[in-house]
């Protein structure tokens, strides 16, 4: 199944505004340290109900792009705001449509590890920001989240599961300086009582535990100099 | 789409600029056109207010 | 009273090991973020106890170089640790005594607004840094923190407040690129029932809270292109 | 200090390189030396093991 299949079947069944959720606990401290200013060009890879957009508006962002390869996805996105300074982009992440040198920092939250090739995608990140524009690249998927390896068997899209130090890496390769890495924790997600283990995703409370509040999101700033 | 988006929208293939042609058009919003490359003449649609920029093959095949 | 004066005396009387266990409730944060590989050459303004060279060291950077404006710091730093790796440096914020293109990544914590001349401070940390090695500056001393406002009047020695946008600018000015800004929240110290309030410091509970849980530690980090 | 310090410090002044003369060494350790610039001429003691590299008139004002 193609990326716009799956996901535009995500879309229809209302999966945006629920991963909106699930991933703001996180995405929302990853969008707090992104050094933006009044009148930036901000870009949103994968963008999904573009709830990323929304939040950086309120910070005087000048204009905020989402790019997302699922027509159904940017359509829910797009009926979700009536800001003129949004838009919406149906593209892929393998041949961006923007200009090079034309952003100043692009956003991506759960969405880098579906292209097809994601070192290309780092490339075309590399080339479509301005000198002094960050990629704040933020997964769930990684190597060193173990709980996260399964996701591939429900999903029909070939993922690519990089470690800390693969991220790291082949963004420099790409022309990126590195820098920041992190663990970003969610503290939000109410953890039950041990009791309440095992469930069908962990047998442990400290798994849980472990899973959120000390693996959390993977986050990696790259910088073009 | 606004129509400033062409300051910064390219051509997904050969990354030049794109020229816009108006179908329909709703306030400042482009609802409806085209935009097609000035280099490989290849046409983006623009359907719902959203700009279809993927490449002709992956556009094609859902 | 001189850097010198005001923080041998700090040292003498044990000030050094007070400073490391109350900020390292963030710096660990700040310190965890930084993208060093095996091999790199780190530097620490304003080391103090020297606890952030100690910690980076655990993650295997090549060599790591505390530099501090008061005798007794570096010499209780160096007294602190016997690691080949980690060397002590005395000299002054205002003309850093490195090699041009010489170091890495450099580090400061709640060290920089003791410069004399802060700008200049920039300048030569833009100047030793190596292209892509990046600067992580976090105070605890800043506009938006008005509860640190008062600080001034208990320290001899000058403090620059700069506002969170006055970092982000003038790091651009010194040549800069800002990758990140953030308030790192402490959330180890303790905080009494609201019944302890007023305390000497803080009139409400709720003061407390956004003193250590929001306002944190403000940390800049700058990237030489 | 150890000896591989001297391939990145450098004269708070002028930044040119500095020259290490030895008067105590225990281990592989610089206890106690002097480095001199090697433009300048301007000399910085090691005391203790830690090079004082302030400039010299903060390193007097003390
Ligand atoms: N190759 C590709 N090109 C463009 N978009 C893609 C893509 N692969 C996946 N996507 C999009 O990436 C999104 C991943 S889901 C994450 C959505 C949003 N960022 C959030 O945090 O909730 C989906 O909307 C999907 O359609
Ligand atoms: N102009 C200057 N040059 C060099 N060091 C200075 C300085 N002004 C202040 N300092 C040093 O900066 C330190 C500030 S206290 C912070 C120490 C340590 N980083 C910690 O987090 O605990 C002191 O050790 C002081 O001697």
């Amino acid at each position: 199944m193609s990326v716009r299949e799956e996901f535009d079947e995500w879309a229809a069944s209302g999966r945006d505004k629920g991963m909106e959720e699930r991933h703001w606990h996180t995405a929302k401290h990853v969008l707090a340290r992104m050094p933006v200013e009044a009148g930036d060009t901000v870009l949103d890879l994968g963008t999904g109900s573009g709830y990323a957009l929304r939040a950086l508006r309120q910070r005087d962002v000048g204009r905020a792009y989402g790019l997302d390869g699922a027509p159904e996805m940017a359509r829910n996105a797009r009926s979700y705001t009536e800001d003129d300074r949004v838009g919406y982009v149906v593209g892929d992440f393998g041949s961006l449509p923007f200009a090079t040198d034309s952003v100043d920092h692009v956003f991506s939250m759960e969405a880098f590890y579906y292209s097809a090739d994601p070192l290309e995608t780092l490339a075309e990140v590399r080339r479509v920001l301005r000198p002094g524009g960050t990629f704040y690249c933020a997964v769930n998927y990684y190597e060193e989240n173990t709980y996260s390896h399964a996701w591939q068997d429900s999903i029909s899209v070939e993922m690519t599961r990089w470690s800390r130090e693969d991220y790291r890496r082949n963004f420099r390769e790409a022309g990126l300086v590195v820098a920041e890495q992190d663990n970003v924790a969610d503290r939000e997600i109410e953890i039950p009582d041990a009791a309440a283990f095992p469930t069908e995703e962990f047998d442990t409370r400290e798994e849980m535990v472990e899973r959120y509040r000390r693996l959390g999101t993977l986050l990696t700033v790259g910088v073009a100099p | 789409m606004k129509e400033d988006l062409l300051d910064i929208v390219c051509c997904p293939l050969d990354k030049h600029d794109l020229e816009l042609d108006i179908d329909e058009e709703e306030d400042d919003d482009i609802v409806s056109g085209t935009l097609t490359c000035t280099e490989c003449g290849e046409a983006y649609p623009i359907e719902d207010g959203i700009p279809n920029l993927l490449p002709p093959d992956m556009r094609e095949a859902a």
